[in-house]
């Protein structure tokens, strides 16, 4: 892998989230700090699973583009993007978003913008069991209030 | 000279799968008009994007429909 | 360990970043975020070593104090505090902070101000080999813009 | 009744030594005045803390120090 690059994936199977983060540290030994959010289905608050449903054609490419807009804006060594999708249960990984820099501040503030952008723009489709019953879930307006902070 | 449709979130429920091959249309109009009343009206909420082979519309686009394209009817995304 | 507990560590020998994330996220199913940052010894600087040296009676009581500064700042699941001290070598991990919590927002936050204590507060004196030769480390300027963001 | 004296980060190059154990004294006005001349200035200076038995003074202390007492000098941190 070019370390200059970024990896994006989007899997349909779960995910070692530390084990994928460890890799990104290792493979970026020039980065004084990475900054690693990770993303994972809540247990204990009686949801019995959720489900992800993306559109092949749009979603990874979108995902893409989002990846390139951060690396325009911070001084990266690199970045990572994985996102699950399909069926998960609580104490599942959903997410992981990893930025290595020279700088901690410019990982720390890449990190936080991927997130934020994924979670309100990003092209999933969520929906939730609970009592055995599924639930489309609707838009949060707080996600919308996380990316306007970024002007 | 059929068509894809695919149902992304809660209109994948209003359609009863998540996608269904149609007869052939010129346009995205002839489309819904060819389909059951209440999923042509979820179809048609303003806040539905529509993309064809991948590529998103812009409001006010009307292309014109070929031989095995797919139509992809995509509601408010819910967020990763 | 207690869920709501702080966990702070003073390792005198290295340590595996993402397997101690990776068993702290296991370690908070409620959490729906964890996010870490990793601070490691800088490869390709021409740094041949680095070291650092703590006093005992002082350093690890006050990071055990900023872990509790955090806790009462932000609605955290669980905070994780590991420093190295000693003598490290180019991609040695320095520093794992995480942070588990409801909302991503605090966790980003919590992480980033823990960062910037430990960086510009914490007890731990540095010194470089480059060249054979070793030298000690003043304080940065650019660490103390970092902390005056939090007021 | 010896105390100890630990020296943090270039004070250690200074002393040659990271502690040095010292003959006692009643203050540590006392203590520095007993060392060579050079070390008693790096360790007066304004920007070095003290603590007494991992106690950190406030600037203006000037502890009674007892048998055993270990006094370390504390230079400006340079970050983890």
């Amino acid at each position: 892998m070019d370390a200059g690059a970024s990896d994006v994936r989007l899997l349909t199977e779960s995910f070692d989230p530390a084990a994928a983060l460890g890799a990104f540290t290792d493979a970026h030994r020039a980065a004084g700090g990475v900054v690693g959010f990770i993303g994972q289905v809540r247990a204990g608050d009686g949801v019995e699973a959720l489900e992800l449903r993306h559109y092949d054609p749009i979603t990874l490419p979108a995902m893409c583009d989002l990846a390139g807009r951060v690396r325009a804006r911070w001084a990266l060594d690199g970045l990572l993007i994985v996102h699950r999708t399909g069926v998960m249960h609580p104490g599942d990984p959903i997410v992981l978003v990893a930025a290595a820099a020279r700088h901690r501040r410019d990982a720390f503030a890449a990190a936080d913008f991927a997130m934020d952008h994924l979670k309100s723009e990003s092209w999933f489709w969520k929906r939730e069991k609970a009592h055995g019953a599924w639930r489309w879930i609707e838009p949060r307006a707080e996600d919308f209030e996380d990316i306007r902070r970024w002007g | 000279m059929p068509l894809k449709l695919v149902f992304l979130g809660r209109l994948e429920d209003v359609a009863g799968a998540p996608d269904r091959e149609v007869a052939g249309a010129d346009s995205i109009e002839g489309v819904l008009a060819a389909l059951e009343p209440e999923l042509a009206a979820a179809l048609r909420e303003p806040r539905i994007r529509l993309a064809v082979n991948g590529v998103l519309l812009a409001g006010g686009d009307a292309p014109a429909l070929s031989h095995g394209d797919e139509i992809a009817f995509l509601p408010p995304v819910s967020g990763g």
